[in-house]
């Protein structure tokens, strides 16, 4: 039988993990998929949340769903962005996007 | 006064408001019609004020006359059955500071005339605060008077900034910023006196009669008064004063400082003394070392100012000392005369910023050292300016005197060395007065100052107005005593008679 | 597990505004073909926020939830209310704007009733799931929005910033959400409720861990610091109508969901997230003033004044009950009256000038007189100054907190707002001191006359409507205060 | 811009052998020892199965978020990240919740993995793909670690008094989802529509908008 | 005329002043028949007010109380707690007062329809004279102190706008400042003191005071700290030593009103407020004795000065001074009546010289001795008429100055220690040589400006009228100190009988005091004469003689110096001080530095905007982790 924990523990590193790649990423794509590590974590808490704490409404699988479903959304319209940047800097580097600042 | 009397206190912030509004409908150009509107409203303001002033029934044991209320907000929140009440009504000391407004608005509104860029815009504004003072005055409603109290400053900036002259941006910009920073202190009062009072409702007379634990009136008290107080040009937040009435055109600096520094005085009144008297009584020391501070520091300071507007800013600060002592006193006579001192003040100061401006548009310069001998070329200048010097230096028969006399006496009775101090005041501002009177009036008169002329028929209108009202308090004060001894004697409780 | 027997005609509002979003695309996509002319997409969002707004009056009095996961009640009709009033205005006001300014009108327009259907759903979501969904139909609409600007290269930054940082943000808040879920079991409000108040044993640390993760969340939604950084940047790169959708729906959804959550379901862990929030409120507000001083952009200076509002309405939330709600819902509807004013004056004064720098608006009130007048009334408005709505909501917003016993929070709260007015009135000053040629006025000189410059009559429409309400609201607030009064007390019983 | 250019900007054989061979000699490396203690704790009866999948599988998590944060090579990161997806939906199967675990292979080994890969393809062609991280990676990393740490002890310090009961059964899951949160799921689907269109509209250039052909007309 | 009707007096010139103030343009001659009418009109109520008192005086009805009528009251807070009434105090020293300043105001506005015709603003010195004569009279009729204040000022007021009449003189101006602030000075000791005595007594009716005084109801060291405050306001307004400065400068107003405001009624207002007082002041010694020593030393700087000084007027003014002194002397000494009687007589004689020496300078337009001379030739009438005010203020027998001076000195003489009589005394002796001198040089010898001379003239009736009037004043109404006398003019018993505050006063004839007195004036004459005589060069001599001592003199034992550096240094030093503290602590530390340092923070944070995201997210990542750990520690 695996606790609980188990999930949550690793869970919480990959949160942090991918947090760390959000700040340390200069890439904006790389920042997504940062962020894709954290939004995975976050399913992860989800169903298992689900299935040891809520077995009979599993809401948790629900919301994993949802998170799943909108981060993959997220993943397409941050990428129409990134190349609308792209075109007009040539640079994908966060970095030198910041002519707005102060 | 009855009910009906209520509607005219309504009246008396509702017109100058309302002429703001029509204003903004007129077209700029319609110059005549702008003084015809302005004209007769500041008239029709002077009499409802005087009459006013004359309904007020001082052998009444009502403490407020002519209440008229509306519920404007209740059951919502936080606020109880009462909630906010759009009330208005009047007692001794709001009447005189009723009429002291209508008299300052009458000249203000005279010499106004003279501004040629942007009039219509001046006026609107200028009317906006007159209706706020007003406001202030007659509202029984803490939220109201609040209002009230904010809307008589939020021109300010404007009126100062655009048609002031010197550094103005600086001057306004510093009063706006130091007086809003200072309603901080008013604002976190009021709260703590409505959440302390507990029985939802800002009706003054409610909170009146609440009761408020004495530690809280003792920590209340004094921001109360510093916030009101910084309005009132107390020390040492009086640094706005001198600077912002140098920069405000005449007739903004007649109403700032002659109305708009008393309504900071009524505030500490109304909802300090008034509400926290236990606080009040403990600060009371407090207020007379302020007081006495400022109207020796504000002396001393004028003592060496060459420019006639800052010298009578720091007259200003000066005599308003003299209002916190009469406060702090905290027994009937002194607050009579601190009442008395900001009737008296308020009239004599608007004069001083008329005469200054008098000669200002035309000579655009008000430096002391630069005049001689103007009393040969514009010898009622010269009149009406000596007598509101000697008004200022205490001389009987004017009405400093009569203010300064209750507030001596006030302080006399509690604290002889405060009251010695101040009467030692009155010696300095004869000194720095009476050399500006002497540099500037007498001596041979400088050949750059031959083309001058005299006072404008509206400035001579005004600068009338503004003396006898001078000689009115001074020989006959009996109105005004009875009205604001009366009041303060039956309705504050902690003061001694 | 219920049926399938739903009172859809609950969910009308939004029905009208999802099914305006495709028409407005399709009409877009097919204009050619249905003889359409662009200038019919701004009229056809309007009607359908109008529509909104009247199935959303027509509910009232309407108390029913929507298979548990969404309600219908005095607080949902509130917003609802104020969302769709917000899109129409907005849209009035800049649709000259947008002809000009904007890639894709139809694309954009779509965005504007969907982030509208998101707001809503933010509103009367009584479950996670749902607020979630919510948010994030909000927040992605806006990504669009803010960088569809045409050839301007600061909305491409903008957006990116934004999407990125509200991306970090979304996990953030599903993180929390997922800790608050697992503590309390339910994504529920009501149960999360029952279940925090009978205080499960042992799941305090991640209960705090999930509840600070959730106030982080919604703190960069609703732009609290230090999760604000991205505020002034979208604001500045994003064409001006998104700007005070941004500043007005986005931030008063946040809110609603701020209210439904921490006046509900974690109502009975206050004790765990009032120090928090009351430390962020002190942050945002101080911060947010301070930075605005030194801006010389309208839009980057309506961004952090923006902030220091969030800053005074997040002392709602520390404070929370019916009084405070009441008094936060209140402040929010003169907000945005008042914040609407103000950008629907700016993008007026950006259609005839194209410039979004406070320097250019020197001299504007003697050009334009009655925009001077309206942009000005709504700074002093935002400042609180009185006889407008800003004066009397905040009063009353900081009123309610002193009442719910956090004076001290009121008095830096009233610091922060004296500091605020310098800055309006340093834009007060160009528009009102300074003349078009850059001098000061001399007071004795004769009137110059200056060529002046007409609004289009949907400016003055929109204008005026605004200054009117912002006046009336100063002076008369009763019917707001009720209407903020009944939706508090809805959600508080 | 043809399809072959495209095809020679990618990151193609010559390096991906490379890649592979080193790559994947590296993993075995590292991968082995922990596989081989595993196993021999498993023959040995101190872990379930279970529980020996589930630190497989929480090693290819690990080792792909590691990967996808930390490689220079943003297709490396890319594939890493994939791994790690790959890894959650195994968790997924462990959790009883196979329709998740579905989704998730689906949406990232198809949709979200390829949407990358355009990504890096449209936007790093020209130029090294390698891309170094910010100057403030040791915050980062602080920071991360802090975070951790937190999270790890808020976690442990809870007492969870659970545990795993119910497989989560397809039908039952349907019914949830379309009819208990058929809103939220429409609302979902408008967020995949403003995805879409705006990523359209977002992405094209300018001049593809027809204002000036109108006004011509 | 009945006394309850002694607020006429007050009235009518007031009425008048408003009158000619406003409307003095449009009315025939600016108004002066105005004026002069209504002071006749006072003279005439005044001697009413005298008969109607000496009846009740006669009648033995006389109380203190009964001649105070209530008027109105003009302040009354609380029921009574503050109460100011208008009311009106008759008896024998309001009835001295009373006569002198009608008759002397009389004179003046008579003698300044000549003297100042063509001046400009002719209508407004009338109508100052006017305000002058309401004020000084409601001075000494007013039955409360702070009445007396409110007219206290009201001649300094006055006083001022009199002084500072040729405004466009930069020396006017300056003198008019000097004396208004000088005064002021005073009055704020006077308001002080009265106060003080309001605060235990809770009245401000003199009478009342005195009574609750005389009940112990005051401690003596407070009663003491009062009255000399209270003295203060006489020292300031009767010019005695420190603040005797401004009255020698007030010469720069016209001469008329030099007599009448600088030498006959406003400088001895100090003098009839002690004698007012004095039953008080016999409760404190010490306050006494510093009226005493105070008039000392001013009686014989001021004669030491008025040796050296070359204007006419001035010499005046500081003989003025040092007889203010002596009727100081007189008060200290409690010797109430001497005072009065050497205030009425004194009155008289030197308007008298201020008269004459008017019409001198009205002749000649000169004011300095060293250009006079040999001008008995050309006005007789004139040098008649100064040489007998000369002699009386030298005090030759019979002439009034004798008379009251002798009172003082035998006052002196009898109740005070020796060293006061002869400094007296020799003050005296002083007084008869600058007079001799002054005499001398202006009238006898040789016209040093001959120019002048050849255009002097004798001055019309209307200037020499009053000179003759107020000539057989000054011979006669040292008179009234005979018993028989007083019986004729309707008093019994003379002056002493009539003004007193204890006790009559009988009046002495010490036949070998008087003749020690006659004979010292007589040799301060001898000295002048033997000195000045003729020569013009004496004058210059007498400079050589000592000149140390003759500059210190000339420059007024360098008292006004002193002061000026006080002024500059001290006063204006401690005001550049706090204009500074202001400027630079207050305003620039305080109130810009607060403004600066918030836009600092806000220049400061500002740049945490960096514009990149990475430091976005770390700001969020930072602000995820506080909380967190704040969250976790409070848990």
């Amino acid at each position: 039988m695996i606790p609980l924990e188990y999930y949550l523990v690793l869970s919480g590193i990959l949160f942090a993990l991918g947090f760390y790649g959000v700040l340390a990423r200069r890439s904006a794509i790389l920042i997504l998929i940062a962020v894709e590590l954290m939004l995975a974590a976050v399913s992860l808490n989800f169903v298992a949340f689900a299935s040891y704490m809520d077995a009979e409404l599993f809401t948790g699988v629900i919301f994993a769903i949802f998170v799943i479903t909108i981060a993959a959304a997220e993943v397409g319209l941050a990428l129409g962005i990134v190349l609308r940047i792209f075109r007009e800097r040539r640079s994908a580097n966060v970095d030198e996007a910041s002519s707005l600042k102060w | 006064m009855t009910e009906t009397d209520g509607y005219i206190l309504i009246a008396l912030f509702a017109l100058p408001l309302g002429v703001a509004l029509l204003l903004m409908l007129l077209p700029s150009r319609e110059r005549s019609a702008l003084m015809a509107i302005t004209g007769l409203s500041s008239l029709v303001l002077f009499g409802l004020s005087v009459y006013i002033f004359a309904r007020y029934d001082y052998t009444s044991t009502e403490q407020f006359q002519g209440v008229v209320a509306w519920t404007w907000l209740e059951n919502v929140g936080f606020l109880g059955e009462r909630g906010i009440q759009f009330k208005v009504g009047l007692d001794g000391i709001g009447s005189a500071m009723v009429l002291l407004t209508g008299i300052v608005i009458l000249a203000g509104t005279w010499v106004s005339w003279k501004i040629q860029r942007r009039t219509k815009d001046f006026f609107i504004l200028l009317y906006v605060l007159v209706g706020g003072v007003y406001g202030t005055f007659v509202m029984l409603d803490m939220f109201f008077f609040f209002l009230m109290y904010e809307t008589s400053l939020l021109p300010m900036y404007l009126l100062i900034a655009v048609w002031g002259s010197t550094r103005k941006q600086y001057g306004a910009m510093k009063l706006m910023m130091m007086l809003l920073a200072a309603s901080i202190l008013i604002f976190t009062g009021i709260f703590a006196i409505f959440t302390e009072a507990g029985v939802g409702t800002f009706d003054m007379e409610v909170l009146y009669a609440a009761e408020y634990s004495t530690t809280m009136q003792k920590i209340f008290f004094p921001m109360i008064a510093l916030g009101c107080g910084t309005l009132g040009g107390m020390f040492p937040f009086h640094s706005w004063s001198p600077d912002g009435h140098a920069a405000a055109p005449t007739a903004v600096s007649m109403l700032h400082a002659g109305v708009l520094m008393k309504v900071g005085a009524f505030g500490i009144i109304r909802l300090g003394i008034q509400v926290l008297p236990e606080g009040a009584v403990y600060w009371g020391p407090a207020l007379i070392t302020v007081g006495i501070v400022a109207a020796l520091y504000g002396a001393i300071s004028a003592l060496q100012q060459t420019d006639m507007k800052l010298m009578s800013g720091f007259s200003s600060v000066s005599h308003m000392g003299y209002v916190f002592v009469g406060l702090g006193t905290m027994n009937v006579i002194g607050m009579t005369g601190a009442v008395l001192q900001m009737f008296a003040h308020g009239i004599m100061t608007a004069l001083f910023f008329l005469l200054i401006g008098g000669i200002y548009d035309q000579a655009h310069n008000r430096d002391i050292t630069n005049f001689s001998g103007m009393a040969k070329q514009m010898p009622l200048w010269a009149i009406f300016f000596i007598i509101g010097s000697l008004a200022s230096l205490g001389l009987p028969g004017l009405s400093g005197f009569i203010a300064e006399l209750h507030i001596f006496v006030g302080a006399f009775r509690s604290y002889p060395v405060v009251g010695g101090l101040a009467i030692l005041t009155a010696a300095i501002t004869t000194t720095y007065l009476i050399r500006m009177g002497a540099q500037v009036f007498f001596g041979e008169l400088s050949p750059r100052w031959t083309g001058l002329k005299e006072l404008t028929w509206m400035e001579r209108a005004g600068a009338t107005v503004l003396v006898l009202s001078i000689l009115a308090l001074g020989l006959w004060p009996a109105p005004w005593i009875d009205r604001i001894a009366t009041t303060l004697a039956q309705t504050i409780p902690g003061v001694s008679l | 597990m219920s049926d399938l027997n739903f009172n859809y005609a609950l969910l009308l509002p939004e029905i009208i505004l999802a099914a305006t979003g495709g028409i407005v695309l399709l009409s877009d996509a097919f204009r050619r073909e249905l003889k359409l002319g662009r200038n019919m997409l701004p009229w056809i969002t309007v009607a359908g926020a109008v529509l909104a707004t009247l199935a959303s009056v027509a509910q009232a009095g309407i108390v029913e939830d929507f298979a548990g996961i969404v309600l219908v009640d005095a607080f949902t009709t509130f917003f609802r209310v104020l969302f769709g009033l917000t899109l129409a205005v907005v849209v009035i006001g800049s649709h000259e704007y947008v002809a000009k300014q904007i890639r894709g009108q139809g694309e954009f327009y779509t965005m504007l009733l969907f982030a509208t259907v998101g707001a809503s759903f933010m509103a009367m979501s009584t479950e996670l799931i749902t607020a979630y969904v919510g948010i994030e139909l909000l927040s992605f609409s806006l990504y669009v929005a803010v960088s569809l600007a045409k050839s301007d290269p600061r909305s491409g930054e903008a957006g990116l910033k934004y999407v990125l940082l509200g991306g970090l943000a979304s996990a953030i808040l599903l993180y929390g959400l997922s800790l608050v879920y697992g503590a309390a079991g339910s994504t529920d409000y009501a149960t999360i409720a029952k279940n925090l108040s009978e205080g499960r044993d042992g799941m305090h640390a991640p209960l705090l861990m999930g509840l600070t993760m959730v106030i982080a969340g919604l703190g960069f939604k609703a732009s609290a610091v230090p999760f604000h950084m991205w505020t002034p940047d979208a604001y500045e790169g994003a064409p001006l109508p998104v700007t005070a959708v941004l500043s007005a729906t986005s931030k008063a959804a946040a809110f609603a969901v701020l209210l439904r959550l921490f006046g509900g379901p974690f109502l009975p862990a206050i004790a765990d997230w009032q120090g928090t929030i009351a430390f962020l409120a002190v942050l945002t507000m101080v911060v947010g003033n301070l930075i605005a001083i030194q801006q010389h952009n309208i839009k980057r200076l309506l961004a952090y004044s923006s902030i220091g509002q969030v800053g005074f309405m997040l002392m709602a939330i520390v404070t929370i009950s019916d009084a405070s709600t009441s008094a936060v819902l209140m402040h929010l509807g003169g907000y945005l009256i008042t914040n609407l004013a103000v950008f629907m004056g700016v993008i007026a004064f950006y259609n005839q000038t194209g410039s979004e720098e406070i320097a250019d608006m020197k001299g504007l009130a003697e050009t334009n007189p009655f925009l001077a007048l309206v942009i000005a009334a709504g700074l002093f408005s935002l400042a609180g100054m009185p006889l407008l709505a800003g004066f009397t909501t905040k009063f009353i917003l900081f009123q309610a907190a002193a009442y719910g016993g956090y004076l001290w929070l009121v008095g830096v709260a009233v610091v922060a707002s004296t500091v605020s007015l310098y800055y309006y009135l340093m834009v007060i000053k160009q528009i009102y001191v300074i003349q078009t040629d850059g001098s000061l006025l001399d007071p004795q000189a004769h009137d110059v006359v200056v060529p002046r410059w007409r609004l289009t009559w949907t400016g003055y429409l929109t204008t005026a409507t605004l200054l009117v309400a912002m006046v009336v609201v100063g002076l008369w607030v009763a019917p707001l205060a009720h209407a903020a009064d009944s939706a508090a007390k809805a959600l508080f019983g | 811009m043809g399809g072959a250019v495209v095809l020679n900007r990618l990151p193609l054989p010559a390096q991906l052998d490379r890649t592979v061979t080193t790559g994947g000699l590296l993993a075995g490396a590292i991968v082995t020892p922990p596989l081989i203690a595993l196993i021999v704790l498993r023959v040995l009866g101190n872990i379930s199965s279970a529980q020996m999948v589930w630190w497989m599988l929480a090693g290819v998590i690990v080792a792909g978020a590691l990967g996808a944060v930390t490689l220079r090579n943003v297709v490396h990161s890319a594939l890493a990240l994939i791994a790690a997806a790959m890894g959650l939906a195994g968790m997924f199967l462990l959790l009883a919740s196979e329709f998740l675990a579905l989704v998730q292979v689906l949406v990232y080994g198809g949709g979200v993995a390829i949407l990358l890969m355009f990504g890096l393809m449209l936007t790093n062609a020209t130029e090294d793909p390698v891309v170094i991280d910010g100057s403030q990676k040791p915050f980062a990393a602080g920071v991360g670690l802090i975070l951790g740490v937190a999270l790890t002890a808020a976690m442990l310090s809870a007492n969870w008094d659970a545990s795993i009961s119910t497989v989560v059964d397809f039908r039952d899951l349907g019914a949830r989802l379309y009819r208990d949160f058929g809103v939220p799921f429409e609302v979902a689907s408008l967020v995949l529509l403003v995805a879409l269109v705006g990523a359209v509209a977002i992405s094209r250039r300018d001049n593809d908008d027809d204002n000036d052909a109108e006004a011509a007309s | 005329m009945p006394m309850d009707q002694a607020w006429l007096l007050i009235a009518v010139p007031a009425v008048t002043f408003v009158l000619v103030a406003l409307l003095n343009p449009v009315l025939p001659r600016r108004g002066d028949l105005i004026v002069v009418l209504a002071l006749a009109s006072v003279v005439l109520m005044g001697l009413g007010i005298i008969a109607d008192f000496t009846g009740y005086f006669r009648g033995g009805l006389f109380t203190p109380e009964g001649a105070n009528v209530f008027g109105f009251d003009w302040i009354n807070i609380g029921q009574g707690l503050f109460v100011i009434q208008f009311d009106t105090y008759v008896d024998g020293i309001t009835v001295v007062m009373i006569s002198v300043v009608s008759i002397v105001a009389l004179m003046v506005a008579v003698y300044s329809m000549s003297y100042m015709h063509g001046e400009p603003r002719y209508g407004w010195y009338f109508a100052l004279l006017s305000l002058f004569a309401t004020a000084m009279l409601a001075l000494v009729l007013s039955g409360n102190l702070l009445l007396l204040y409110f007219a206290w000022e009201g001649v300094g007021l006055a006083s001022f706008l009199l002084i500072g009449f040729y405004w466009e003189r930069q020396s006017a101006a300056e003198a008019a400042k000097k004396a208004f602030i000088t005064t002021r000075i005073g009055d704020v000791g006077l308001l002080i003191g009265i106060v003080l005595l309001w605060r235990q007594a809770g009245t401000f009716n003199i009478q009342e005071i005195i009574n609750f005084a005389e009940a112990g109801g005051f401690s003596n060291t407070y009663l003491t700290v009062a009255m000399l405050f209270l003295f203060a306001g006489a020292v300031g307004k009767s010019a005695q030593f420190p603040l005797h400065v401004w009255l020698p400068d007030a010469m720069e107003g016209p001469t008329p009103v030099s007599a009448l405001i600088h030498a006959a009624t406003m400088v001895v207002a100090g003098v009839y407020l002690v004698a007012r007082m004095m039953p008080v002041f016999d409760l404190v010694p010490v306050a006494r004795d510093y009226v005493l020593y105070t008039g000392l030393v001013t009686a014989v700087m001021a004669a030491t000065q008025g040796l050296v000084t070359s204007d006419i007027k001035r010499v005046l003014a500081f003989s003025t001074v040092s007889q203010l002194g002596f009727m100081f002397v007189a008060l200290g000494l409690g010797n109430v009546t001497a005072a009065m009687f050497h205030l009425f007589t004194h009155a008289f004689f030197k308007a008298l010289l201020f008269l004459g020496s008017g019409s001198v300078i009205h002749a000649t337009h000169h004011q300095e001795v060293d250009q006079l001379g040999g001008l008995r030739h050309k006005m007789p009438i004139t040098t008649a008429t100064f040489i007998i005010g000369s002699m009386a203020l030298a005090g030759v027998i019979p002439l009034a100055g004798f008379w009251s001076k002798d009172e003082i000195l035998h006052a002196a003489m009898t109740d005070g220690p020796l060293p006061v009589y002869l400094l007296l005394a020799g003050s005296a002796v002083l007084t008869a040589i600058y007079t001799t001198r002054l005499v001398l040089l202006t009238f006898f010898g040789e016209p040093k400006d001959h120019h002048a001379y050849e255009h002097a003239h004798e001055s019309p009736a209307l200037i020499t009228g009053p000179l003759v009037i107020l000539a057989t004043l000054a011979t006669v109404s040292g008179f009234v100190v005979f018993s028989s006398v007083g019986r004729m003019l309707g008093f019994p018993g003379g002056i002493g009988e009539v003004v007193f505050t204890h006790e009559p006063h009988a009046f002495v004839f010490d036949i070998v005091f008087a003749g020690t007195a006659v004979a010292s004036a007589l040799a301060g004459i001898g000295i002048g004469i033997a000195y000045w005589k003729g020569d013009a060069m004496r004058a210059v001599r007498a400079r050589q003689w000592a000149p140390e001592l003759h500059a210190l003199l000339v420059n007024r034992y360098y008292l006004d110096d002193l002061y000026q550096a006080v002024i500059d240094r001290v006063v204006l030093g401690l005001g550049n001080v706090v204009a500074l503290f202001d400027k630079r602590v207050v305003n620039e530390s305080g109130v810009d530095g607060g403004a600066q340092t918030v836009s600092w923070f806000g220049m400061r944070l500002k740049f945490l905007q960096t514009g990149r995201i990475p430091n976005y997210a770390l700001a969020m990542a930072v602000g995820v982790v506080v909380l967190a750990v704040m969250a976790l520690q409070s848990a």
